[in-house]
C-alpha cells in the first residue's frame, strides 16, 4: 500500500503491462527522456530501451496509423496523445481504421490498442490543451472509451485497457492527475472488477449524480455539500463511457426518481444526451423530473480565465439537483 | 512530364518485345519462370475481365479494374518472398494473384457481402484499403514490428499516383526514414486519379519525392514485369539487409475506367489509350516468348484456354456467393462483450422473429 | 417551374452562388471535368473556369486547410468531400480550424465555408461510402449542420449555406440525389424560410416523427401506411441538425404526446440522443411515452447485402410508433 | 547531420561577427538599417525575457521563449512588405514585433484571457496556431486567394522541424507545388521539438524535402539575420514573380525550454547549449557593428535602455489586462442568430444574477 498520485499510478499500471506482455509497446511524441510532458512514462525508456518505448516523430496519424500495423503483426501498442486538442489529425486512422478493422476482417486481426488522451480542462492552460472529446469516440461503433477518476481506478484500468483485445480510447482526467490515494501495487488484476461497470461511490436516496473522470471528486464534493441541507446525492461514477453501464444508473434512478448527469464536454450530443435517453426510456414510471444534464456550454473552450465559468463545479451541480428535486 | 516516362525509366523489355539491358538491374529468368509470369498475366487480366462483366450483369456493385496495370502487378508480387508482408489499395488484383489468394475472395467485398474476404495473416496479405493512404502507415508499423521480432521479412505498400497527396503517405515516409524500417513504397503511377491527371497531384515526377525524406526512389517501366521484378527484388533486398526503405515508381496507364462506375470519356482523349496500347505488358512478353522460340502458339492457346476455364469457374463460384446472415453485423464489432451490441443483437432477432410469427 | 433530381437542383444552387457572388469558389476532388462522382458540379468548371472551380489534389485535409486561407482571403469557399467516409482526414482542420476561427479571432476572421458531404446509406456500395458521421460535426459548437431532404430545400439550402457568415457542414443525401420534384429556379432567396427551421411535412394527430435527410421519405411513406391503420403521425422534417430547432418539435409533442425519431446514423449518441434529451425535459408533463429513436445499430455499416437490415425502414418506424402508442 | 548546418549553410555574417559574401545571396544595407536590426534583435529578446519573468511571477500561465531564434524571425519579418502576409506558430514573437503587433498582444494568449489578441487584416498577420502544422495550409490557401485577387502579396508560413513531420505541413507543400503558390515556407530548424532532437523527425537536412516536391529548398544560417533576410528576401520575390514556393530551413537552435512548463535538464546536455551560445546571433552584429565603427557604447547603452522602458512598460500593461467578461464566451462562438448559444447565454446570465440576488 502506498499514497500515489493518479500519473504515478498510470506510469505504474504501464510499467506492469510492460513486464507481463513483451508484446506491449509505448509509442508517443515526448515519453521517453522527458517521460511525457505530464511525467505519466518518466522512466519507463530507461528501463524497457528505445525499441519498446518510442519517441514517434510529430504525427498522431502517424502514430495511431504504425499501432494498426504494430497490431496486425503481433504487438499492443498503448500510444500517448499529448493533449485532447491534437487527437483530431489522427482521427481517421482512429474511427476508420482502428475501431472496424476487427470487424472489416471478421475477427482475423484484432486492434488491441489502446489511446491514452490526457484530457478535460481547470488547468489553466491554453487554447487545445483543455478539451473533453470522448463523445466523438463513444459515437464510433468498435471502440471502447474509459475515464477513470482516481489513482487506484487509473492504476487498475490502464492495465484492463491494455489487457482488452479490443481498442480503447483511454481519456485521463488531466486535472486529477496530482490527486493522491493509497493504490495497492501488488494488486492482483484478476481479482478486480470489470472496468465495464458503473460503481455508486456514494450512495443517496434523493437524487441519482452520473458523472465520470475529472467530474467526479467535483460531484462528491457537492454530495457533502447537499448532505448539510438534508439532500442525499447518489454518486455514480460511470468510469466507462462505450460501453456505458445504463443499468447500474437504470437501477438507482428506479430508487431515487431523480438523475443529474454532469460532464466536461458541451452538453449538446455530450454523454449526458445519450444516458438521458436511456434511462428515460427505462425508468419512464419512476421518473419523478426529467433528467437534468451540466456540462460545457455550445462554445469552444473559452481562454484560461474563463474556465471556472464553462466548467460545471459544485453550485452548477446542486442548481440542477435543486431543479431536479423542485419538478 | 514526359507521357515516355523520360530516361530515368529503368526498363529490360520494350514495347517491342525487346530483351534490353540495364547498368544496375538485370534478371536472369529460366524459360519456365518467363512463361509463369506469361501466364500469371493473361489469368489476372481474365480475372479482371470476368469481374467486370460480372459487375454489368449485377453480380457485383462495383469493380476496380486492374487492365494496364498487370505488370506492375505480377512484377512486384513475384518478387515477394513467402514471409514478406503486401498491404493493397483496392486495385491490386494482380498482387492477390501472386499471394495465392483465391479470384473469388476477392469479388466478395464488390458484390457486398464482405467488408474483407481473406485472412491477412494466411497469405500475409492485408485486406483491400479503401481509404487513400491509410494502409501505407500499416505498413511502417508492420515493418516496425519486423524490426522488433526479429522477423526475416520485409513489406511493400501499394498506392497510386493520387495517394502521393495525402498526409498519410507522406507520414509513412517520414517513418519509415526515421526508424529506417524495412518497406518498399510501391506507386503505381498509372497516370490518372479517377479523374485527375498526375499533374494535380504533382509537378515532378513522383519517384523524386523519395529523396526529400533521404531515401532512394526510381522509377521503372510498369508495363514491363521483368523491369518490375528485377527493381522490387532489389528494392526488396535492400529492406531485408537493413537499408531502409525505397520508392519505386512503377509507371504505367489505367487502360480502363477508375471503376465500373466511372466515364473517363468525360475527362480523357481516346488518343491517349491508344498509345498506351502499343506498350501493352502482355504483348511484349508474348513476342519475346515467341521470338525466344520459348512458346509457340499452342503453349499461348493452351493459357487461353486455362483462362477461359478460370473464367467459368469464377462466374459460378460468384453467382453462387450468399448472403451473409443478418445477425452477422453483430458479430466482430467487438471482441469482449459489450452491452449495447448484445442487446440491439437481441432485439434484432426479436424484431425479425416477430415477422416470421407473422405480428406485423 | 421545372421537374428536377436532387443532384440537378444542388447543381443550379451551385451555379446561381457562383453567378452571385464572384468570392465564391469550388474546391475538391473529380469535381471539374468530371463534374463529380455524382455530377453534382457538371458543367460548373467549364463555365466559370478552373480557378474558380478547383480541382484539388487528392488530400482532403488539404482542401479544407486551403479553405480556410481562401476565407482569410475574403473568398468563400464551397468544397466537396467525395464521400463520408473520406472527410476524417480532414477532422483537425474543421473542428480545429474552421469551427473555432470566428471565436478565437474575436470575429475579425469569419469562417464562411460550406463542406458539401453526400452521405448516408441504400445506394449498394462498398464500404466507407454509406455513413453518416452528422453527430461528430453537431457535436462542434461552431459549425452549423444541414441536411435537405428533396428536391427543393436542396436548392435553396445549399444557397443559404453558401450565404451564411458561418460555417455550414452540408449534408446531402445521396440516396436521394434521383429523387425528382418541381423546383422554380427563379424563387427568390430571400423570400425563402431560414434554413434553421424545422418544417411540419405532414401533418397528424396520434405520433410525432422527427426525421431529416434520407429518412423524410421513408418517414412520409411510414405515415401514409399509418394512415391506413388510422394513426395519424406528425412528421417533422428538421432540415437542420445544429441549430436543432427543439421549440417546432416540442410544439408538435405537446399535442401529439409522443416522439419517434430516425436517422439512419448509429443510434448511440446520434442526433435522437439531443432531441430525446431536450424533448423530455420540454414536454415532460406532456409525453406519454418515452422518446423512442429508430437508427442504425452500433455497429460499423455493414456490406451493402445487409444495409437493407441496418437501415430504418419503413417497418422499423411503424415498429416503433406501435411501441410508443403501447405506452 | 552536422551540427554546425554543413556546407550548405548560407551565411553573410559569421559567429565572430566578420561580413562575409556568398555568391548567390547579399544584402547592401545602410549603417541606419543594421543598426535597426540590432535594435530589432534586443528589443525582442528583452521582450521575451520579460514575458517570461511574468509567467514566473504568475502573470502568464505559459510562455514560449524566442531566446536564440531573434535572427531568424527578424531577419524574415523584415524581408517582409506590407502586403504580405505571415502565418505564425506559437513562438514568433520576433516576426510579430517586425509586422507592427503590440507585444502586449501576445500576451494575451499566454495570460487566458483570449485565444486570439490582435487583427490579422491590421498586421497581415495571422493569429497564432498552437496545433502544429495547421497553419501551413492556410498560408498556401492564402496564396490562392493572392493569386485569384491580383493581389501583390506573397506569403509566409512559419513552422518548426517538429512540424516537417505532420501531414499537414507536406500536403501545404503538395499544393503549393501544383498551383505553383507564391508561399514561402519558413522552418526555423532549432534542433528540438520539446524533447524530441531533430533525428527524430528526418535523416536528411530538412531544406531537401523541397526537392521531393518539386521547388527550391535552402538552408541559411538561421542565427545570422543579414543571411536570413537575403535568403527571405529572395524568397519572396520568386514567389511575387509567380516563381511559386520556397522551403527556408533556418538552422537555429531554442537557446530556452520549449516552454516555461518545460524542463530540458531531462533531455538534453548543458554543452550543447554552451556551443551554440558561441554563435548567438545579437552578438555577431554587435561585433560587426562595433568594428565597423557603426555603434559605439553609447548607442549600445542607448538600446538597451529602451530596452529596458518597453520591458517595464510591458510588465504594467501585463498586470493591467483585464478578464474578459463571462458571457463573452457566448460572443463569437456564431455570428448568425444560434438558437442553442442564446439559449445558453440566457441560462447563464439568469444562473449568476440567481447568486447576485443571494438565492444561493
Ligand atoms: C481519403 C479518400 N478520399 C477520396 C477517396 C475517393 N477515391 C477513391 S479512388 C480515388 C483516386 C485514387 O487515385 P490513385 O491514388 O491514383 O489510385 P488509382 O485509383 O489510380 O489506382 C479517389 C479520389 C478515397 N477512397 N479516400
Ligand atoms: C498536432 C499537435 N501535436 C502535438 C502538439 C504538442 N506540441 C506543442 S509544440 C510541440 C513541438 C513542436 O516542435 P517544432 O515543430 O520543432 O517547433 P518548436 O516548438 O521547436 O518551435 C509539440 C509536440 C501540438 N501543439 N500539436
Ligand atoms: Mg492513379
Ligand atoms: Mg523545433
Amino acid at each position: 500500500m502506498a499514497v500515489t498520485t493518479m500519473a504515478k499510478a498510470i506510469n505504474a499500471g504501464l510499467r506492469k503491462a510492460l513486464e507481463n506482455d513483451d508484446k506491449v509497446l509505448l509509442m508517443g511524441e515526448d515519453i521517453g527522456k522527458l517521460g511525457g510532458v505530464f511525467r505519466v512514462t518518466d522512466g519507463l525508456q530507461k528501463d524497457f530501451g528505445e525499441s519498446r518505448v518510442i519517441d514517434s516523430p510529430l504525427a498522431e496519424s502517424g502514430i495511431v496509423g504504425t499501432a494498426v500495423g504494430l497490431a496486425m503483426r503481433g504487438f499492443r501498442p498503448v500510444v500517448e496523445i499529448q493533449f485532447d486538442g491534437f487527437v483530431f489529425p489522427a482521427f481517421d486512422q482512429i474511427v476508420t481504421q482502428v475501431a472496424k478493422h476487427n470487424a472489416r476482417s471478421a475477427g482475423r486481426t484484432p486492434m488491441p490498442i489502446t489511446i491514452r488522451i490526457p484530457y478535460g480542462g481547470g488547468i489553466g492552460a491554453v487554447e487545445h490543451h483543455s478539451e473533453s472529446p470522448e463523445a466523438y469516440f463513444a459515437h464510433t461503433p468498435g471502440l471502447r472509451v474509459m475515464s477513470p477518476s482516481n489513482p487506484l481506478d487509473a492504476f487498475v484500468m490502464v492495465q484492463q485497457a491494455i489487457a482488452c483485445d479490443d481498442p480503447v480510447v483511454f481519456f485521463e482526467p488531466k486535472r486529477r492527475y496530482w490527486d493522491k490515494a493509497e493504490v495497492d501495487l501488488s494488486i492482483d488484476l484478476a481479482s478486480m472488477p470489470t472496468p465495464f461497470a458503473a460503481r455508486v461511490v456514494r450512495p443517496g436516496s434523493s437524487v441519482t449524480v452520473a458523472c465520470y473522470g475529472p467530474m467526479v471528486r467535483t460531484c462528491l464534493e457537492a454530495a457533502t455539500a447537499a448532505a448539510q441541507d438534508g439532500v442525499e446525492l447518489e454518486v455514480i461514477d460511470l468510469r466507462t463511457i462505450s460501453p456505458l453501464d445504463v443499468d447500474t444508473v437504470a437501477a438507482s434512478v428506479r430508487r431515487t426518481g431523480r438523475l443529474v448527469v454532469v460532464h466536461e464536454a458541451s452538453v449538446f450530443l455530450g454523454v449526458g444526451a445519450e444516458l438521458a435517453a436511456r434511462i428515460t426510456e427505462l425508468c419512464f414510471y419512476a421518473l419523478e423530473a426529467p433528467v437534468l444534464r451540466v456540462g460545457g456550454y455550445h462554445t469552444p473552450y473559452p481562454p484560461s480565465r474563463l474556465e471556472e465559468d464553462y466548467l460545471p463545479d459544485l453550485d452548477r451541480v446542486l442548481d440542477a439537483v435543486d431543479r431536479a428535486m423542485a419538478f | 512530364m514526359t507521357a515516355d516516362g523520360g530516361p530515368e525509366l529503368i526498363q529490360l523489355l520494350t514495347p517491342e518485345g525487346e530483351r534490353v539491358h540495364h547498368p544496375e538491374y538485370d534478371v536472369d529468368l529460366t524459360p519456365d519462370e518467363l512463361r509463369g509470369l506469361y501466364r500469371d498475366l493473361v489469368l489476372v487480366r481474365r480475372v479482371d475481365a470476368e469481374a467486370t462483366a460480372l459487375q454489368r450483369q449485377g453480380e457485383l456493385g462495383l469493380w476496380a479494374q486492374l487492365l494496364g496495370q498487370e505488370a506492375a502487378q505480377v512484377g512486384s508480387g513475384r518478387a515477394l518472398r513467402p514471409d514478406d508482408f503486401a498491404f493493397p489499395t483496392y486495385r491490386e488484383h494482380g498482387v492477390a494473384w501472386t499471394r495465392d489468394v483465391e479470384p473469388l475472395q476477392l469479388l466478395g467485398l464488390f458484390r457486398g457481402v464482405t467488408n474483407g474476404g481473406w485472412d491477412p495473416h494466411e497469405r500475409n496479405f492485408a485486406l483491400y484499403t479503401i481509404v487513400i493512404g491509410d494502409q501505407c502507415l500499416h505498413a511502417v508499423g508492420y515493418a516496425m514490428g519486423v524490426q522488433r521480432d526479429g522477423g526475416e521479412g520485409a513489406v511493400i505498400a501499394y498506392f497510386g499516383d493520387g495517394a502521393t497527396s495525402q498526409g498519410d503517405v507522406n507520414e509513412a515516409f517520414v517513418f519509415a526514414a526515421v526508424y529506417n524500417a524495412p518497406v518498399v513504397f510501391f506507386c503505381q503511377n498509372n497516370q490518372w486519379a479517377i479523374s485527375e491527371p498526375l499533374e494535380r497531384q504533382t509537378r515532378i515526377p513522383l519517384y523524386k519525392r523519395a529523396a526529400g525524406f533521404g531515401f532512394p526512389g526510381v522509377r521503372v517501366d510498369g508495363n514491363d514485369v521483368l523491369a518490375v521484378l528485377a527493381v522490387t527484388r532489389a528494392a526488396l533486398a535492400a529492406a531485408r539487409e537493413g537499408q531502409g526503405p525505397t520508392l519505386v515508381e512503377a509507371f504505367t496507364y489505367r487502360m480502363g475506367a477508375h471503376t465500373t462506375s466511372d466515364d473517363p470519356s468525360r475527362y480523357r482523349v481516346a488518343a491517349d489509350l491508344e498509345a498506351w496500347k502499343l506498350k501493352d505488358p502482355i504483348e511484349r512478353l508474348k513476342v519475346y516468348l515467341a521470338r525466344s522460340g520459348w512458346a509457340d502458339h499452342d503453349y499461348f492457346a493452351g493459357i487461353e484456354a486455362e483462362a477461359e476455364t478460370l473464367a467459368v469457374a469464377l462466374r459460378e463460384d460468384c453467382r453462387a456467393l450468399p448472403d451473409p446472415a443478418p445477425t452477422s453485423m453483430f458479430d466482430h464489432v467487438y471482441r469482449e462483450q459489450h452491452a449495447l451490441v448484445d442487446a440491439e443483437r437481441a432485439e434484432f432477432s426479436a424484431y425479425h422473429a416477430s415477422f416470421a410469427g407473422g405480428e406485423h
